[in-house]
């Protein structure tokens, strides 16, 4: 196992997964109290996304602008299971209805939704959070890329799919909550998921779940697979002219992308407590591409960082200068792209890494052992990154 | 339904009155500091953010985003009710102090925010919130953290918290009163139902349609447009061919201009009532994005306009230009953000603490006699007996009142035989 | 020639095109073409600019779809399938501008155009073992670029791109190899080597190219094909396509 | 469902569903028109353009204050054809500017204009609430542009559709005429079809790049002074627009002026009828569902020239 993840990662990748683990499995929450170290958690489900969109933006060249489709879907998955064990009989008892859920019996149903049904059972409803969305995507997929639309064209038609499903959800109201989402969800069989302690656990469970994700994406990058979607981003007539199926490949990392928004979003809903078609929405679609494109977008780790480092700029900048906000985010999103187009990634790796390598090969000394060389300087990024310890970070 | 209210001579109706005057008159503010009752430890018992001097409040509303322009509004009410509070020696005898959150028109940040006040802030009481969506975001986080919520718009019901006190109108008080008016004084018959794509709209038309088929009457058309939608002249073209009596319509948001101006231009004359135009939705804060001249003639049925004859609304209507400008218009959600901190105060004051258990428990039969609406007392299902009005809108934007209800009104937020 | 290669069975043919049309808002770039290509020839389309000869390579490939006609490769009928089943069958095609990925190294061009885990969980368990290596090297070796492999293929030299998009080719070992301009750009001395490499890599395969220099077609061409608005003019040896007065017109009347 | 009405009904309802298909058609063109030329021509995704259009809504609100409190009553009912050319100037230089600051370094990466002009639209969001306050204003017409002259008994044309169709129309010949007669139109599709060409003889690409951005931006402005009369103007008010508008051009082909009308008219067309027989919700749902069904199956829009790659 060891010798094969040595295989697949190079010494230094692995260097720097390991800082972000200790980021977030140590530092954050010895250092923070639980609201904000569930406020981390609700941020780090958009890293989900924007691992997501580092596979099919940065590397396929595929511009998405409805991941929130995606994970919405998820979240909805898990917000409709998790609904459904709240509304019992007994806590439901004012109802005209007792037993299926307010909004439903707000809006005259009498009956739970043949499609409600199965979301009784939970290992259904862990399939379907996976299943949902990337049938979803495979359905968008292979009819666009299989036509060849890409480009301009697919995010535009991307974002179109997100405005119908916002309307959707939210003219369905009987069926989907409307515009008021999924809420007031309590426990999962019988877990209270409000209480600090489940916050922690939660907060663990969704950081191993964005290693895997992580790992996951890593492994596709690093594979024959990363290589030809750089190769199809750039030529992809060569591509398909050596004998490869460039759509399938293109399916392929979208319905990837979709299936780690899904994972993000469902555990958005367990974190955070509810689901609302405001995330489905083009606004936080392309918010999450912001986060992406902020971190880097050929970086997944960059992503995470991204995701991080937005929204708590957001959280800072609209508690204390709420006016201001729009104005920061509008001139962030601008800089990136015009002065950083490889995002904070880019610049850690064409600034600061040759300097602190150049520090380490000052005088004095003979060449380092190559593990040195690369994990001392490498310990300094995730605290640079990290916004809560900015005294660690000058130190 | 209607209770009949034998409050206004209660003593303690009298007290406020005499409050309320002690407002106007500044001078009499040492009046005041003598008569709180004496201060005890007991104040706080919970840990809240309260110190001899001051209490630390919560403000949640969006001040970006799309429900910006709905909401500012309710934040500068509840600054003013504040600063006024404090210029009268604040309350318990501590100055209030707020901290003010952006919810940023997403629901989420909502609930984000409304946990930071309780848990990092401990804020003795929050007065925020606008949509439901955003209601329905914090509620949990309100009723787990046991705050308390001052919700001040005008709402779909269906809900009673002991964490939140509502300030606006249950569906309910707005749409019946209204419905027997029209019917009563304009021999209206067939309704036609419109509204955004929501819950509001949809329940309270719900409601609407129940009461009109109870009073016999028809309802000949009802259509949902998503939020945000800008053109109306194929409802406009439905509503010319189904001829309604009175076209109800509780249209919010951007979608409100549109359908006003688009209205006019298609040639229906509100000012000839024929159709009538009705809604729930329009204060004078719409009024001012839609233009006067091309809502003039429509009917309003909500619990306060700021044309309101008395004279707590001309001292609240004074107060609140002086602070924010001539130009500045309230809407009846203004108004009932601005009751929320003067209602808590009262049960502040009445319970003689700040802890929420007991502010809670002090809070059913809170009366407010400075109401700029004029009377509001606090049912024990948390939300306002009050008056429902109806008013004609005139091209200067504002509504003249043409009828009052006789009584208050009892709250009713799981009206049976409406569901 | 042409009436009498028409009874011929299509099997001694590697590549048998009849009655080929394609056009464009009602502008037939290819009109009604006939072409057959035997067993290691070296074929070479000529003709003025607009002649049709880089669509004809593009119907082949599969780049463009043909309006009317068939193309038998081995007696497969091209025209209805993908570009890359096409290539699958054994049809290779380079560019006339050298069409490269230039983020990665030559070793990594190479290795992609490798045909093994062509599929999405063939590249994704795509291992580079010492088959792939070897093979890499050894085609390396053959396009001049043995010693750059590590080396990004932005920092190679105009010619060196067109040999190693000629390298990605021949990896696949295809039958039928489409070269289209093989030596434009390139130095006299690039363009010798090139002329060599052509005819050390046809000897068990046929290749079709494009190509303008007349002096290299004359080096390298078994046959000439020459084509003029989308229709064969003329075909057969250098020589005598080099005679013919239909030639000699179009050539000379532009 | 047409079992309701008789056929004198069914007849008015298709002559006014008609009618006000027409007019979503001429909001639709006119929305569109700006970004078709940004986007057809240039490439660039301007996510900002309903924020354009916004500025030119409060360029006419502006202006009928300046109207209503320092000039004569009398020529009051003029004021919204300066309001329109104040709008396009101001739209326009903003878009200069913008196309100078910005756009000008992206023109390599258009999806990364979909990232900059977003943040874009962030920033004059919150620019316009810190100028103009966060609530809507209300934009007061001429009465002459209010009221409706009445056809028959049961169809009404309402003055202000009628003002927004001929607006389109002149504005739509104004920019055909440009692009296939002026110096400029000639030079802009120079520069589309072939950028180093059209340098090399002698275009100051430049300065087209510009002009043309700026034009588009200018309409942008005219749609918006345009639409006060049918919608809302608050700092958000832009974002209403900008699913709607992309569709149009896109589902027209983006390099087709002629195919961006032709979108419109299709779309609007069909969202109009299908509002009549269903609700508003499901009619919009079924109307995008359709544009996204054609565009998989034919890419490259309504109308494009099918040519050799």
């Amino acid at each position: 196992m060891n010798s094969m993840i040595s295989n697949l990662f190079s010494r230094y990748q692995l260097t720097h997964m390991l800082i972000l683990a200790l980021l977030l499995v140590v530092v954050l929450p010895l250092s923070m109290d639980i609201f904000r170290l569930n406020l981390v958690g609700k941020y780090l489900t958009y890293s989900f996304v924007a691992i997501g969109l580092v596979l099919c933006w940065g590397y396929g060249g595929i511009l998405s602008l409805g991941q929130g489709v995606f994970f919405g879907l998820g979240g909805y998955c898990m917000a409709m299971f998790l609904k459904l064990e709240a509304s019992t009989p007994e806590a439901t008892a004012i109802q005209s209805t007792p037993g299926i859920p307010d909004f439903m019996d707000w809006n005259q149903l009498t009956e739970l939704p043949w499609f409600w049904q199965p979301f009784h059972s939970f290992g259904f409803t862990l399939l379907a959070i996976i299943a949902v969305p990337a049938i979803f995507a495979l359905i968008v997929a292979v009819a666009m890329f299989k036509r060849r639309v890409g480009g301009v064209y697919f995010a535009i038609i991307t974002q179109a799919v997100a405005a119908i499903l916002t309307i959707l959800i939210i003219g369905q109201q009987g069926f989907t909550g409307g515009v008021n989402g999924i809420t007031d969800l309590r426990t999962l069989h019988g877990w209270d998921i409000r209480t600090d302690s489940a916050k922690y656990v939660l907060y663990f469970v969704c950081v191993a779940l964005l290693f895997g994700c992580l790992f996951a994406a890593k492994y596709v990058i690093n594979s024959k697979l990363g290589r030809l979607l750089v190769a199809m981003r750039e030529r992809e007539d060569r591509v398909r002219f050596s004998g490869y199926d460039v759509s399938a490949f293109k399916i392929f990392i979208f319905c990837l992308a979709a299936v780690f928004s899904a994972i993000g979003g469902a555990m958005f809903t367990l974190q955070v407590g509810f689901m609302s078609p405001s995330f489905v929405g083009i606004v936080p679609s392309i918010e999450m591409v912001i986060f992406c494109a902020v971190g880097g977008r050929l970086s997944v780790l960059g992503a995470v960082y991204g995701a991080l480092l937005v929204n708590f700029a957001k959280t800072t900048f609209s508690e204390s200068f709420p006016e201001l906000w729009l104005f920061a985010m509008g001139a962030l999103f601008i800089g990136v792209v015009m002065a950083f187009p490889n995002g904070l990634a880019g610049v850690w790796s064409s600034q600061v890494e040759p300097r602190i390598k150049a520090l380490f090969n000052k005088p004095g000394r003979t060449t380092p052992a190559a593990t040195n060389s690369t994990s001392a300087p490498a310990a300094t990024p995730a605290e640079s990154f990290n916004p809560e310890e900015p005294s660690h970070a000058r130190g | 339904m209607i209770l009949k209210s034998r409050h206004y001579d209660s003593p303690k109706g009298a007290r406020r009155s005499f409050l309320r005057k002690m407002l106007a008159i500044p001078a009499a503010l040492a009046l005041a500091h003598a008569s709180l009752p004496a201060l005890a430890d007991d104040a706080n018992t919970t840990g809240l953010a309260v110190t001899k001097d001051t209490v630390k409040v919560g403000i949640l509303h969006s001040v970006t985003g799309t429900m910006a322009i709905s909401e500012t509004g309710s934040v500068q009410a509840e600054k003013l009710a504040i600063e006024q509070i404090n210029a009268m020696g604040g309350v318990l005898g501590r100055k209030i102090e707020y901290i003010q959150e952006d919810g940023a028109s997403d629901w989420p940040t909502f609930a984000e925010k409304a946990k930071k006040l309780l848990v990092n802030d401990k804020t003795a009481a929050v007065f925020g919130c606008w949509t439901s969506a955003s209601r329905k975001a914090v509620l949990p986080v309100f009723e787990q953290y046991n705050g308390m919520l001052y919700y001040p718009t005008f709402y779909e019901g269906l809900e009673q918290s002991p964490n939140v006190i509502y300030t606006g109108q249950e569906a309910t008080q707005q749409i019946i009163e209204g419905i027997d008016w029209v019917v009563k004084n304009k021999g209206a018959k067939k309704f036609f139902l419109l509204g955004s794509d929501y819950i509001w709209p949809r329940t309270s038309n719900k409601i609407a349609r129940k009461h009109i088929e109870k009073l016999g009457l028809s309802v000949v058309g009802e259509e949902y447009y998503p939020l945000g939608h800008t053109q109306f002249n194929s409802v406009i073209n439905k509503i010319k061919l189904k001829k309604p009596d009175v076209v109800y319509a509780i249209v919010v948001g951007g979608s409100n201009v549109a359908f006003y101006k688009q209205l006019k231009a298609a040639g229906i004359d509100m000012t000839k009532e024929h159709p009538l135009v009705f809604t729930i939705s329009v204060t004078e804060d719409e009024i001012l994005g839609i233009g006067g001249e091309n809502i003039e003639g429509a009917y309003a049925a909500m619990k306060y306009f700021q044309s309101l004859p008395n004279d707590n609304n001309k001292a609240f209507v004074d107060a609140f230009k002086a602070k924010y400008g001539n130009d500045i218009v309230i809407g009846d959600v203004t108004q009932a953000a601005y009751l929320g901190p003067w209602l808590w105060k009262a049960a502040v004051e009445k319970a003689g603490s700040f802890d929420i258990d007991k502010v809670r428990a002090a809070s059913p039969g809170i009366e407010l006699t400075t109401a700029p609406e004029g009377y509001v007392r606090i049912h024990e299902n948390h939300h306002l007996w009050s008056k429902t009005r109806i008013g004609r809108a005139k091209a200067d934007g504002q509504y003249e009142v043409v009828y009052e209800s006789k009584d208050l009104i009892e709250p009713n937020p799981f009206p049976a035989g409406y569901q | 020639m042409l009436e009498a290669n028409k009874h011929i069975d299509q099997q001694d043919f590697v590549l048998s095109i009849e009655g080929l049309t394609v056009s464009f808002d009602g502008f037939k770039a290819v009109n009604d073409l006939s072409l057959y290509v035997e067993e290691q020839e070296i074929r070479v389309i000529i003709g003025p600019n607009g002649a049709g000869k880089t669509t004809v390579l593009d119907l082949i490939c599969g780049r463009t779809k043909s309006t009317e006609g068939s193309i038998k490769f081995k007696g497969k009928e091209l025209t209805r399938l993908n570009e890359h089943q096409i290539v699958h069958a054994g049809v290779g095609r380079k560019f006339q501008n050298p069409s490269i990925y230039e983020d990665l190294t030559v070793f990594e061009n190479l290795e992609l155009s490798y045909p093994r885990g062509r599929n999405v969980w063939g590249a994704l368990t795509f291992k580079r073992d010492q088959a792939v290596i070897s093979k890499v090297e050894e085609i390396a070796e053959m396009i001049f670029l043995g010693d750059k492999l590590d080396m990004n293929t932005d920092l190679l030299s105009h010619g060196q791109k067109q040999w190693l998009e000629i390298g990605m080719l021949l990896i696949q070992d295809p039958e039928l190899l489409m070269l289209d301009e093989p030596v434009a750009g390139m130095s006299v001395a690039e363009r010798q080597q090139t002329a060599a490499l052509l005819q050390r890599i046809t000897k068990d395969r046929s290749v079709l190219v494009i190509e303008h220099d007349m002096q290299f077609v004359a080096d390298i061409a078994d046959r000439v094909t020459v084509l003029h608005q989308g229709k064969v003019l003329s075909e057969g040896s250098m020589e005598r396509v080099q005679n013919d007065p239909k030639v000699i017109e179009v050539y000379l009347g532009h | 469902m047409f079992a309701d009405y008789t056929s004198s009904e069914l007849l008015s309802i298709f002559a006014m569903q008609g009618f006000a298909g027409l007019i979503l058609f001429s909001v639709f063109v006119l929305m569109a028109l700006g970004l078709a030329i940004i986007f057809g021509q240039m490439g660039v995704i301007n996510m900002a353009h309903g924020e354009f259009m916004i500025l030119g809504a409060y360029m006419t609100y502006l202006t009928s204050h300046v109207f209503e409190n320092y000039l004569p009553a009398s020529i009051y009912g003029m004021y919204f054809f300066i309001a329109m050319v104040i709008a396009f100037f101001a739209a326009g230089a903003l878009g200069a500017l913008v196309e100078w600051a910005m756009i000008r370094h992206l023109y390599k990466r258009p999806l990364d204009t979909l990232l900059a002009t977003w943040g874009l639209s962030l920033i004059l969001q919150q620019l316009y609430r810190t100028i103009f306050g966060t609530r809507e204003v209300g934009v007061t017409l001429p009465d002459w542009l209010m009221g409706s002259y009445a056809l028959s008994d049961s169809i009404e044309v309402p003055i202000n559709g009628l003002f927004v169709m001929a607006l389109t129309v002149v504005v739509t010949v104004g920019v055909w005429l440009m692009m296939q007669k002026s110096r400029l139109g000639k030079q802009t599709r120079a520069v589309v079809q072939n950028r180093p060409m059209a340098a090399a003889v002698g275009i100051n690409t430049a300065k087209v790049d510009r002009l043309t951005f700026a034009l588009g931006c200018g309409i942008a402005g005219i749609a918006g002074s345009a639409f006060t009369m049918i919608g809302s103007t608050g700092p958000t008010s832009g974002q209403l627009y900008i699913v709607d508008t992309f569709l149009v051009v896109v589902f027209g082909g983006a390099s087709s002026l002629l195919g961006t009308v032709a979108s419109a008219f299709t779309i609007s067309q069909a969202q109009s009828t299908m509002e009549f027989f269903l609700s508003g919700s499901m009619a919009k749902v079924l109307t995008l569902l359709v544009v996204v069904g054609i565009l998989m199956l034919r890419p490259q829009g309504l109308f494009s020239l099918k040519m050799r790659k």
